[in-house]
């Protein structure tokens, strides 16, 4: 077995509005951050997992974003994984 | 919605029938445009134009001396309760959302609900959740139900409205179409009234709240009005959008501030739900008698390159129409500046009787409101399903009797439809607002009205199981059990919002049972003088043909005069004396038809559930005249699982025991 | 006494403490809007509970910004009360002038209930007309009430007799089945340094009239008269 | 001015206990995925926003995450900056 770390970002599909992000920029922008045209909200996870390869690594962390992590109905998810 | 898509397609995806888009063209004398079909495919859905069921829904009672608004008339039912002070009070369902997205499908479901009070003016007091799932041993129900739980949490909690009651099923019947229906009361001064009036020429509509996106685009007309043969509902997923409690907390103190504190500068203020803009439009219009004229250019977006036909019917959350009186465009916009809500003037009230959509320089949509507010009535043909027949035709005497009772009692007790509802009510806010006199957990919720000595006691209630197996006396059981659970917190039942949940009323089996279930309620209204104000009707709850039990869902206000002198729980002393009033407590084996035992005992549901009218109305009026006396301390009412559990209940509750001989 | 009771977008105890300072305690109070920035001639200022700017990326973490709250920071500088209820204590300890964080419920759920509160210390303006070792029973009702700090921070909160109450059970005994949410060391109350700003996770303003279900929130209101009076 | 995109991720520094990272370990054991060691749950920002400069992106996210995003006293923060 072999030690890797997932890196997990779930976001709100493009489609479907984020009223919190929304409410941070208006918030950068009271602050003075003008700049900013938009924020987008969403959850970040580290996952550390033992796994035969990193291609089962891949395959697992992929099922459990799909089965758990991320509500497909209004989230979308990447994953990046690292050999640790 | 890709623009120019052909006309068979459009239909079917706004679920209007060939013969009743026939109909529009015969009435209209043309073929409606892309925009105008959208319209009139969510104004004569099912959802807002209560074709099938608009003729049984005469049959409910709805008049009574103290009622100020009734059914049908406005966004809500509103009552005069005394010393000046009114009542409003509506349920609505999410159903088909919440089946999709639990949680928020069942946040914005409490969005909604609130808006239509806030649009009477009305201070919103309470929100109580309705809810039934499938049996918890099944993985997908346990995940609908924590997400109902948490979306109406959620959003409740965050706009600071206590959640103070409200029922739970679970049953094999509601798996793949769980009910989440949400009711809320508002109080108001009556010289506050609001009334969803677009009236007076040249009065101005004004958008305020979020801004519109492709939310829901078909949500009336889409979700609500089919049925879901192959759970089609996947594809329609850009109908579910995630609600904002915290832009609606602003809403309801800016539209507070301007109902009460400027009556004058507007003339009415009209919730944004289902069909969004053109059904709030068109209704504002209806109501007041004349026309409206909107131009979509002026329309707060929050996406781009939205066609007419998608800003028309998006049903983005958080939004209401102001009808703001001419010359008053300004304050009105100050004081939602105040607030920090974003507003924009879209158009005018005109006399035309016609809603004239622009975009622009364009004209996209122009259509008589009188056509788009006179859908097709269907009146059905009701037939008893051959199951329900042969499951009342068993008999109920040849019943094993449980050889140990008390076993049978803990069965009960710890049966998902009968224990305790903690679980789900400490997670929401029962005390903000600091009128709550009983919360959640007791046979009803009581609310004061700071203030005075008055104060409102509120309950829902509805058995399936019972409907499902004879419709009338289920119908008439929830509005018996809704005035019996406010009784036992001394009130006086004084009005009903009704939320009724069927599966689809094209077939005769449903037909029959939607038909029973709301004769049965009204007999019931009239036996016991208590008129329905408002309500909501849901339909097409089934999937692949297997339709939910028919489900009212009976929510009951009650009024105290003396909230200092009202029975309430924990107040029993050792000593004193348990009086069962009604029938029993040696009952014919009848009397468990439909019951929580038989279940219990892992028996299909049976038999034919009881219920004497007359009997109930002396029960009930009885019972009062003892509270009124003072001469009782606490009360509690026999439901599921009957006295047994009714008294175990007592004592858990009192913390007492209790000799029974 | 004079109040200010300052309302944020997304608000809603602020009704409910103006009520009780008014109708039942007879005071003067004032509903402040965030983006008032002079809070001169207040006695005591009172962030309410609620979900400021819907309790958005962290309770509290935008409402700290408002306009109001340089004011705020002023009144206490000055040495003068200031009490945050449960949203207010989140605001608190985002702006720096309570230590530590509140962090969500051990078991992630929004939780309402009466709790049992000891009071640990007696020489402020929010408990002096208490005595050490009382119990208080009042509401709590929020989702992040998990009170946090780093040890340096624990040990001086307990050194200098700054924790002002804990969640207890009816006897006032601190017990892990007391504790609603997962704070650290039951810990439902804290003052700072100068002991002139508390902040809290109960509700007292929800528990100041017998037909409401208890009283004892009254304390807290009448020992911030009484601390008035003396001085 | 040039578009940038920043990607801001923040996590609670490791001394503080995440109830909500062990629950979900917990189901993810339960859907059978026992390689999980460990999870631990944060939040993930995205934000388009104009600067003159890379180097005038990175310092004013660099701000907004010290002053609001991030909570100094129990959570840390990293961002990357993509210009599009």
């Amino acid at each position: 077995m072999a030690r890797f770390r997932a890196h997990v970002y779930i976001t709100l599909k493009p489609t479907v509005n984020d009223p919190q992000g929304l409410t941070i920029q208006g918030a950068l922008k009271q602050l003075g951050y003008e700049g900013v045209k938009s924020v987008r909200a969403g959850k970040y996870f580290v996952l550390e997992l033992e796994a035969l390869s990193s291609q089962e690594a891949e395959k697992s962390v992929e099922e459990m974003c799909r089965r758990l992590l991320a509500n497909p109905v209004i989230e979308e998810f990447r994953f990046r994984i690292e050999g640790s | 919605m890709a623009p120019g898509m052909d006309r068979e397609r459009l239909l079917e995806a706004i679920a209007l029938t060939r013969a009743e888009y026939q109909l529009i063209v015969q009435r209209l004398g043309r073929h409606p445009n892309e925009v105008e079909l959208g319209m009139f495919g969510a104004l004569w859905s099912e959802h807002c134009g209560y074709k099938h069921s608009k003729v049984l829904l005469r049959r409910l009672p709805s008049q009574a001396p103290w009622v100020a608004v009734g059914r049908g008339e406005e966004n809500a039912g509103v009552v005069r309760v005394g010393q000046g002070w009114c009542a409003a009070l509506k349920v609505e369902s999410h159903n088909h959302p919440s089946a999709i997205e639990p949680y928020q499908g069942a946040a914005t479901g409490v969005g909604g609900i609130v808006r239509d009070i806030l649009a009477m003016g009305a201070r919103p007091l309470a929100i109580l959740d309705s809810l039934r799932f499938g049996p918890l041993s099944h993985p997908r129900n346990r995940y609908l139900f924590a997400g109902v739980v948490g979306g109406i949490g959620g959003y409740g909690n965050c706009l600071g409205i206590p959640t103070v009651g409200g029922e739970l099923y679970f049953e094999e019947a509601y798996s793949h179409n769980p009910l989440v229906n949400a009711l809320c009361m508002g109080i108001l001064p009556e010289e506050r009234l609001v009334r969803a009036r677009a009236q007076g020429e040249g009065n101005t509509l004004m958008l305020v709240g979020a801004g519109t996106g492709r939310d829901g685009i078909h949500g009336a007309s889409g979700l609500a009005s089919r049925t879901d043969p192959t759970g089609r509902f996947e594809e329609l997923r850009p109908a579910v959008q995630v609600g904002d409690p915290f832009l609606e907390k602003l809403l309801v103190e800016a539209c507070l501030d301007l109902a009460w504190n400027h009556p004058q500068w507007m003339v009415g203020i009209q919730d944004l739900g289902a069909a969004g803009l053109t059904a709030a439009c068109v209704e504002a219009a209806a109501r007041g008698g004349a026309g409206v004229e909107v131009d979509i250019a002026r329309v707060p977006r929050r996406e781009e390159g939205m066609t007419p036909y998608e800003v028309m019917l998006s049903e983005s959350q958080e939004r209401m129409l102001i009808i703001v009186r001419q010359g008053y465009e300004e304050q009105v916009g100050r004081l939602f500046q105040r607030w920090e809500i974003p507003w924009a003037i879209i158009g005018k009230v005109t006399g035309d009787g016609l809603i004239r959509v622009k975009d622009g320089p364009y004209e996209v949509a122009c259509l008589p409101i009188s056509i788009l507010t006179d859908p097709p009535i269907y009146e059905g043909a009701g037939d008893m399903p051959p199951e329900v027949a042969a499951a009342r035709a068993m008999d109920m005497a040849s019943l094993p009797s449980p050889e140990d009772p008390a076993a049978t009692l803990l069965a009960l007790l710890a049966s998902p439809n009968i224990c305790s509802r903690r679980w789900v009510y400490q997670q929401y806010d029962q005390s903000v607002l600091n009128n709550t006199v009983v919360e959640a957990g007791a046979d009803a919720a009581v609310l004061r009205i700071k203030g005075t000595p008055l104060a409102l006691a509120i309950a829902t209630d509805g058995n399936g199981r019972y409907c499902y197996l004879d419709p009338q006396v289920g119908g008439a059981m929830a509005v018996a059990e809704a005035a019996r659970n406010v009784i036992c917190l001394g009130a006086r039942p004084l009005a009903i919002t009704d939320g009724l949940n069927f599966g689809s009323p094209e077939r005769p089996h449903v037909y029959w049972h939607m038909e029973g279930v709301i004769d049965g309620m009204a007999q019931a209204c009239r036996a016991l003088g208590i008129p329905v104000v408002s309500g909501n009707v849901s339909l097409y709850n089934e999937t692949g043909g297997q339709a939910v039990y028919p489900t009212p869902v009976v929510g009951l206000m009650g009024l105290i005069e003396d909230v200092y002198r009202i029975p309430r729980p924990g107040s029993a002393k050792p000593g004193d004396e348990v009086y069962l009033l009604g029938p029993g407590p040696a009952l014919p084996p009848q009397s468990l038809g439909g019951s929580e035992l038989l279940a219990v005992m892992g028996l299909a549901p049976r038999g034919r559930p009881q219920l004497d009218l007359q009997l109930e109305d002396r029960v009930q009026k009885a019972a009062l005249a003892a509270m009124k006396e003072g001469i009782v301390r606490t009360a509690h009412d026999c439901s599921e699982g009957g006295l047994a559990v009714a008294l175990a209940e007592l004592c858990l509750r009192e913390g007492l025991g209790l000799e029974a001989p | 006494m004079r109040f200010a009771v300052i309302v944020f977008p997304g608000t809603w105890s602020d009704y409910d403490c103006h009520y009780v300072l008014t109708s039942i305690l007879g005071q003067e109070a004032d509903l402040v809007w965030h983006r008032q920035t002079d809070l001169a001639g207040y006695d005591c200022v009172v962030l309410p509970g609620g979900f400021s700017y819907g309790d958005y990326l962290r309770p509290g973490a935008i409402a700290r910004f408002s306009p109001v709250m340089e004011a705020v920071v002023k009144h206490a500088q000055a040495g003068r009360p200031v009490i945050g209820i449960c949203n207010g204590f989140q605001i608190l300890c985002e702006a720096g002038l309570l230590p530590g964080a509140l962090l969500r419920n051990e078991h992630l759920q929004y939780r309402c209930q009466w709790v049992h509160l000891r009071v640990e210390v007696c020489h402020n303006p929010f408990t002096v007309a208490c005595s050490p070792g009382q119990v208080l029973r009042m509401p709590i009702s929020h989702g992040e009430g998990r009170y946090y700090a780093d040890p340096e921070t624990l040990d001086s909160l307990k050194r200098e007799g700054r924790i002002v109450f804990r969640y207890c059970d009816p006897k006032g005994e601190v017990t892990r089945q007391a504790n609603p949410n997962g704070s650290l060391e039951n810990i439902a109350g804290i003052v700072n340094r100068e002991g002139n700003v508390l902040g809290m996770m109960p509700h007292p303003e929800r528990a100041c009239e017998a037909l409401l279900g208890g009283e004892d929130g009254l304390f807290i209101w009448r020992s911030l008269l009484r601390w008035a009076g003396s001085c």
